[in-house]
C-alpha cells in the first residue's frame, strides 16, 4: 500500500492531464483546471520542507552545545525575528510588500545584500580558475575558449574600440552556430523529458518515491 | 534615519560575505547563517501569503473566488495533500507525504509530455526546416544534425559517423564557449552591482 | 622558466584584488563607452512599440537579489517604455524572493512618471493602468491554468484586494486579454513560459534574460516562439539605450568591459605558462 | 527503420489537409450579410464551449494612435432587437476580440466604433452560440507525435526487459576512467569521487551510482583508496553500498572503509570548501566529479586542477559543462552520462527509453537532410515557376507549427 496508492494517484493525474490537453469539452476542461489548481496549492507546502528539519537541527546544535553552535543561535534568532516583523506586517496591512514595512526592511538591507554577494563572489572564483585552471590542453577546450574569448569581447563595448566586426561576430556565433547545436542539445533534453515523464505515469520510473 | 542604518547593515553584510575571500572566517559564518535563518522564514511567510491564504483561506471560509458550495469544500483535497507533504516532518508517517509527491509529480508529468512536444519538439522541428539558401541556413542544418548525431549512441563511431560526430563536438564547444562567455558575463555584472552598491549608496563616493 | 613556475604559483588573494580594481576604477572614474544595440535587443523593443496604445503587457518576476544587478535595469527600461506607450501593465512573478524587485521597480517608474506629470491624464494610478498581482506556486501548472481564467489562480491581488475591484483586470480573463508578455528572467521559468503560455495558447513573448539564461534562449528565437530578447547586463544597457534613459546597465558596461579584458588576460597568461611548464617538463 | 519514418512523413502529409478542414467555420447560414466594419461572428474553435470569436476589418478612421480613434465597443444582447450592453472593448488597432460567455446561450453582436469624429454602429450579427468540441483539431499533431512517441518507447522498454541485446556505442570517457585509476595506482595517490549536490532521486545521481560501481571495481582489483565526500546523506548511504559491493566481488571486502565514503556537509560553498581541503591534503591522483553540479564545480575543479590531478568530469547541468570542459581531462557531456550507465549497467528502463530517443534522433537527422533537400530544390524550381515542391515543402513545415 505504502506504494501502490503513490503510484495510482501519479498515473491517474497524469492520464488526466494528458487526455485533457486533447479534449477540452465538459467535464474533461474544468477538470483539468482543477488539478492544476490544486497542484499550485500543494506545491506551495514544498517551500516549507526544509524549515522544519532546518530548524531541528539546529536547535539540537544549540541544546549540544555542539562545536560552531553560536552561529545555530544566529540562524535560529534570524528565523523568528524575521517571523515576527512579517507577521506584525500581515496583520497591520495584509501586504507583504508594502515597501515601507518591517518585513520589507529586512529584505532590502539583509536578504538582498547576503544573497547577491554570495553569487557576486563567483566572479572571484571565476577569475582564479580563468588563471589557474582553465586550460586549451585539447581541442575542444581550446575552441570553447576561443569562443569564449570572442564572446566576451564582442558583448562589451570595448569589444567594438577594439575591433568593429567583433560585435557582428558574436551576435553571428550566438545565432548561427552556438543556436544549431543548442537546438540539437535541448531537442535531446526534450525527447529525454518526454520518456522521463512517460516511465513516471506508467509507474515503471519510482525513484520520486524514495 | 532608518534608511542609513539599513545602508550600513547591508554594507557590512556585503563586506562579511566578501571577507570569504581572504579566508573562511566568523563574519563569513555569521552572515551566511543570518541568510540561511532569514530565509527560511520568508519561506513561511510567503507560504501563507501567497498560498495557504488566497488558495484555500480565502475561498473555503470566506468564499472568495468560488462559485458554489462544492467549490469550497473541494479545496479540502488539495489542503489535505498539502498537510501530507509535511508528513515529512513526522518520521513514522512520513511516507505519507508520498501521496502528495505522487500528486505533483503526476501532474508535471503529464504537462511534461505535451509541453515538451508542443513547446519545444515541433516548433525547433519547424525552425529547422529551412531551404539551403544561404551558407547560414546550411550551417545550421549541418550543426543541428551534427549535434544530433554526437548524441547517437545506437551506432559504433566509425567512418561517416564518426565525421558527423567530430563535426557535433565542434558545434557543441562553438555553443559551451559562448555559455561560458556570457556566464562570465554575469558572474561580473553581479559583482559591479555590489561594488556600485557598497560605491554609491553606502560610501557616497559616485553622484 | 622560474618567472613562470612563480606566476602559476601566485597566491589567489592577488587575482582577486586586481579583479576588484578593474570594477572599482572605472566605477570611480565614470567612463562611459558608446553601446551598440544587438537585433535581439532592436526586436524586443519593436514588440513593445508596434502595439497599439493601451495595450496590455505582462510582466513576470522570475528572478531574486543574486541576478537583481543584471535584470532589474531591464524591468525599469521596460515599465518606462509601456508607460511612455499609455500601455496597461499587469505584473506578477514565479520567485517569491524576487517579488520585492518587482514592487520596487514598479513604485520607482511610478513615482518618477507621476513626478513629471503635468496633468492628471498624464499621470499613472494602481489599478487603472498598473496592477500587481505578486506570485503563486505552480510554476508550468499556474501558467496553463492561466491560460483558462486568471480567477482561478488570482482572485485577489497581491494585497488581497478582489481583482475585479481593479478596473485594469476586470476585462482580463485569459492570455486572449494579454497582448504581450514580458518574462524576466533567471532560470527555467522563461522556457516555461514559452513552452506552456506560448505554444499552448500563442500567447506573444518577448523575454530579458541574465547572461546564463540568455544563450539557451536564442534557438526560441530563430523558431519565432519568442519576439525579442534582452541579454545579460549588455542587454539592459542597449535596452537603456534605445529608451535614451542611460541607468545602472549602460554605466556597468565600462567596469565589465575592464573585467573581461583582465579575465582573457588572465586565460592567455595561464595556458602561456601551462604550455611553458609543459615543453620544460617534456 | 526508414520505412517507419517514410510512414510518419505519409501520415503527417495526411493529417495536414485534415487540420485545415478542422479550422474555424463561421455558421454561414445565420449570419446576414454584410455591414460597414465586416463584422463576423463565430464560435471560437477548438475550446469547451466558453467563447465566441468576433472579427472586423479595420475601420478607416483606425490610425494615428488613442487620441483620433478610442476604439471598438463591443455590444451583445439575448434578441436581434436588443437590448444591445457593451461587454468588452477593443483598443484601437485590433480587429478582433473573444467574448467570454456561458455555453449554448444565444447571442447577438454589433461592435461600435469609436473616433475622434464621433460614433459609428456596425448592423447586428448574429445569432451566435459558443459550443464545445470533442477535439481540438488544432492538436492533432502533437496527438500523432505523442502516440507515436510512447509506443516507440515502451517497444524499447519491453525489449530491453526481455534481455534483447540492444547495442549501445562504447562512451569514449569511459577508458579514461581505466586510464586514472591505472595513474593514480601507479603513483600510490588516492582516487576522490563527488556526486556533487544531485539528490538521489536526479537522473543523474543514478547514472554516477553505476559509474562509480565501474570506478570502485577497478579500486579494489589494484588496491587503490577511494574517497567519496557527500553532500546528501542519502546519496551516501547508496554511494556506501555500492563501494561495499564492488569491493567484496574481487574479494577484497578487508580493503572498503566506510569512513572513505563519508558526509560532509549539506551548506553548497561548505562542501565545495570541504571537498577542496580533502584535496589538498590527500593529493589524490585522480577526481572523478560526476553528478549535478551547481556553482561550486568551478571551486572544485580549479583545486583539482592545481593539485595535477587527471579529472574527469560529466553533469546534465548545462550551464556548469562549459567550466568542466576548460577545467578538467575529460568530460561526459549531458546525455553521454546517461549512455554511460546504460554501457555499464543496462538497465532494461533506461537502456530502453535512450534506444525509443535514439530512433527519434535517426528519423530528425535523415528527415532533416531530407527535407532540407527537397526544400532547397523547391526554391529552385520555384525560380523557374513551377512552385509545387516548394509548396509540398512549406505544408510540411507548417505541419510542426503549433499555435
Amino acid at each position: 500500500m505504502k506504494k501502490e496508492i503513490p503510484l495510482a494517484i501519479t498515473f491517474l493525474t497524469g492520464v488526466i492531464i494528458v487526455v485533457t490537453f486533447f479534449i477540452p469539452h465538459q467535464p474533461l476542461g474544468g477538470m483539468q483546471q482543477r488539478l492544476l489548481i490544486w497542484y499550485s496549492i500543494v506545491l506551495g507546502f514544498t517551500l516549507l520542507l526544509g524549515v522544519d528539519s532546518l530548524l531541528r537541527s539546529n536547535l539540537q546544535k544549540i541544546m549540544r552545545r555542539a562545536p560552531g553552535w553560536p552561529y545555530a543561535v544566529v540562524v535560529v534568532a534570524g528565523f523568528l525575528a524575521t517571523l515576527a516583523a512579517g507577521i506584525h506586517t500581515w496583520a497591520t496591512t495584509k501586504d507583504l510588500l508594502s515597501l515601507g514595512s518591517s518585513f520589507m526592511y529586512i529584505y532590502t538591507y539583509m536578504i538582498v545584500p547576503l544573497q547577491a554577494t554570495m553569487f557576486a563572489l563567483l566572479a572571484f572564483f571565476i577569475a582564479s580558475a580563468a588563471y589557474r585552471a582553465f586550460r586549451a590542453r585539447t581541442l575542444e577546450a581550446t575552441l570553447l575558449l576561443v569562443t569564449a574569448a570572442i564572446v566576451m569581447l564582442g558583448r562589451v563595448p570595448v569589444g567594438a574600440e577594439i575591433w568593429d566586426k567583433l560585435p557582428g561576430l558574436q551576435d553571428w556565433i550566438m545565432e548561427i552556430p552556438q543556436m544549431a547545436a543548442k537546438r540539437g542539445i535541448f531537442i535531446g533534453v526534450a525527447l529525454g523529458t518526454i520518456a522521463m515523464s512517460l516511465r513516471v505515469i506508467l509507474g515503471l520510473e519510482r525513484t520520486y518515491l524514495s | 534615519m532608518m534608511h542609513i542604518i539599513g545602508t550600513w547593515i547591508a554594507a557590512g553584510l556585503t563586506l562579511a560575505i566578501f571577507s570569504f575571500l581572504y579566508k573562511d572566517n566568523p563574519f563569513y559564518k555569521f552572515a551566511e547563517h543570518l541568510y540561511v535563518g532569514v530565509s527560511a522564514a520568508f519561506a513561511i511567510l510567503y507560504t501563507w501569503a501567497f498560498d495557504v491564504w488566497p488558495m484555500l483561506v480565502e475561498p473555503m471560509f470566506y468564499g472568495r473566488g468560488a462559485a458554489s458550495a462544492a467549490d469550497r469544500w473541494i479545496l479540502l483535497v488539495p489542503m489535505l495533500f498539502g498537510l501530507l507533504m509535511l508528513s515529512r516532518w513526522f518520521p513514522k508517517i512520513g511516507w505519507l507525504s508520498r501521496w502528495a509527491i505522487a500528486l505533483t509529480v503526476g501532474i508535471a508529468a503529464g504537462l511534461g509530455i505535451t509541453g515538451q512536444i508542443q513547446g519545444i519538439l515541433l516548433p525547433q522541428v519547424a525552425g529547422t526546416l529551412v531551404p539551403l539558401t544561404s551558407l547560414d541556413n546550411v550551417l545550421m542544418v549541418v550543426g543541428v544534425i551534427s549535434t544530433l548525431v554526437y548524441f547517437y549512441f545506437s551506432i559504433a563511431q566509425k567512418g561517416a559517423v564518426k565525421v558527423g560526430s567530430r563535426l557535433g563536438m565542434i558545434f557543441i564547444m562553438v555553443a559551451f564557449g559562448a555559455s561560458f562567455g556570457y556566464t562570465v558575463m554575469a558572474r561580473i555584472s553581479l559583482l559591479i552591482g555590489r561594488l556600485y552598491f557598497l560605491a554609491y549608496d553606502w560610501l557616497h563616493l559616485v553622484r | 622558466m622560474k618567472f613562470f613556475e612563480k606566476l602559476a604559483s601566485i597566491d589567489r588573494r592577488i587575482i582577486y584584488l586586481l579583479l576588484a580594481l578593474a570594477v572599482v576604477v572605472p566605477i570611480l572614474l565614470k567612463l562611459v563607452l558608446p553601446i551598440t544595440v544587438s537585433e535581439p535587443v532592436k526586436s524586443a523593443y519593436a514588440a513593445i512599440d508596434g502595439l497599439s496604445d493601451g495595450s496590455v503587457v505582462m510582466v513576470s518576476i522570475d528572478y531574486d537579489a543574486s541576478s537583481a544587478p543584471e535584470v532589474q535595469p531591464m524591468l525599469l527600461s521596460v515599465l518606462r517604455h509601456c508607460f511612455a506607450k499609455k500601455h496597461k501593465v499587469v505584473m506578477l512573478g514565479q520567485w517569491p524572493l524576487g517579488l520585492p524587485f518587482g514592487e520596487i521597480g514598479m513604485t520607482t517608474v511610478v513615482d518618477e512618471i507621476n513626478r513629471a506629470a503635468q496633468s492628471p491624464a498624464d499621470s499613472i494610478r494602481y489599478g487603472a493602468n498598473y496592477v500587481n498581482l505578486g506570485y503563486r506556486p505552480g510554476y508550468r501548472a499556474l501558467m496553463v491554468g492561466l491560460g483558462r481564467e486568471f480567477r482561478d489562480f488570482f482572485a485577489t491581488d497581491y494585497r488581497s484586494a478582489p481583482v475585479d475591484s481593479l478596473p485594469l483586470m476586470r476585462p482580463i480573463h485569459n492570455y486572449n486579454d494579454i497582448d504581450l508578455l514580458v518574462g524576466l528572467e533567471a532560470g527555467q521559468a522563461g522556457d516555461e513560459w514559452i513552452q506552456y503560455a506560448g505554444a499552448r495558447y500563442g500567447l506573444q513573448i518577448v523575454i530579458g534574460a541574465t547572461g546564463v539564461v540568455a544563450p539557451d534562449m536564442f534557438h526560441y528565437m530563430q523558431a519565432r516562439q519568442i519576439k525579442g530578447l534582452i541579454g545579460g547586463l549588455q542587454g539592459a544597457a542597449e535596452y537603456e539605450t534605445l529608451m535614451q534613459h542611460p541607468g545602472t546597465g549602460t554605466a556597468g558596461m565600462v567596469p565589465q568591459s575592464w573585467a573581461h579584458l583582465l579575465l582573457l588576460a588572465f586565460i592567455v597568461l595561464g595556458n602561456v605558462g601551462y604550455f611553458v611548464m609543459r615543453r620544460k617538463k617534456a | 527503420m526508414s520505412h517507419i519514418f517514410i510512414a510518419l512523413v505519409t501520415l503527417a502529409l495526411a493529417a495536414a489537409p485534415v487540420r485545415a478542414a478542422g479550422a474555424p467555420a463561421a455558421p454561414a447560414p445565420a449570419a446576414p450579410a454584410f455591414f460597414a466594419a465586416g463584422l463576423t461572428a463565430a464560435d471560437a474553435p477548438n475550446d469547451e464551449g466558453r467563447a465566441i470569436d468576433l472579427s472586423w476589418t479595420k475601420a478607416p478612421g483606425d490610425t494615428g494612435g488613442a487620441a483620433v480613434f478610442r476604439g471598438y465597443q463591443i455590444l451583445r444582447a439575448e434578441q436581434a432587437e436588443g437590448p444591445f450592453a457593451e461587454v468588452g472593448f477593443a483598443i484601437g488597432g485590433k480587429t478582433s476580440f473573444r467574448d467570454n460567455v456561458a455555453e449554448g446561450a444565444v447571442h447577438y453582436y454589433r461592435v461600435r466604433q469609436l473616433s475622434a469624429a464621433g460614433a459609428a454602429e456596425s448592423e447586428t450579427v448574429g445569432p451566435v452560440r459558443a459550443a464545445a468540441q470533442w477535439f481540438d483539431a488544432s492538436r492533432l499533431n502533437v496527438l500523432i507525435v505523442t502516440v507515436l512517441l510512447a509506443f516507440l518507447l515502451i517497444w524499447y522498454i519491453e525489449r530491453a526487459k526481455k534481455g534483447e541485446e540492444l547495442f549501445i556505442r562504447k562512451i569514449q570517457g569511459l577508458d579514461a576512467i581505466d586510464e586514472a585509476v591505472g595513474r593514480s595506482t601507479e603513483l600510490g595517490k588516492p582516487i576522490l569521487y563527488s556526486f556533487g549536490l544531485g539528490e538521489i532521486r536526479d537522473i543523474v545521481t543514478v547514472a554516477s551510482l553505476a559509474i562509480l560501481r565501474q570506478v570502485a571495481t577497478k579500486c579494489a582489483q589494484h588496491g587503490t583508496e577511494l574517497l567519496v565526500p557527500n553532500w546528501d546523506p542519502l546519496v551516501m548511504a547508496a554511494a556506501q553500498e555500492t563501494v561495499q559491493q564492488a569491493y567484496s566481488e574481487p574479494g577484497r571486502p578487508d580493503l572498503y572503509k566506510e569512513g572513505n565514503v563519508s558526509f560532509l556537509t549539506t551548506d553548497q560553498f561548505g562542501y565545495a570548501a570541504g571537498v577542496d581541503g580533502m584535496m589538498l591534503r590527500q593529493k589524490p591522483g585522480a577526481v572523478f566529479l560526476l553528478g549535478y553540479f551547481y556553482a561550486e564545480a568551478l571551486l572544485m575543479s580549479e583545486t583539482g586542477h592545481s593539485i595535477g590531478a587527471i579529472q574527469i568530469a560529466g553533469t546534465t547541468a548545462i550551464t556548469q559543462l562549459p567550466f568542466f570542459i576548460a577545467s578538467c581531462d575529460y568530460t561526459l557531456i549531458g546525455e553521454e552520462m546517461l549512455a554511460a550507465s546504460c554501457y555499464l549497467k543496462r538497465d532494461p528502463q533506461m537502456l530502453g527509453s535512450l534506444k525509443g530517443e535514439d530512433f527519434v534522433k535517426a528519423a530528425l537527422i535523415i528527415g532533416f537532410a531530407a527535407l532540407a533537400v527537397t526544400g532547397t530544390v523547391g526554391v529552385v524550381l520555384s525560380r523557374g515557376g513551377h512552385g509545387g515542391l516548394a509548396s509540398v515543402f512549406q505544408a510540411i513545415k507548417d505541419w510542426f507549427v503549433t499555435a
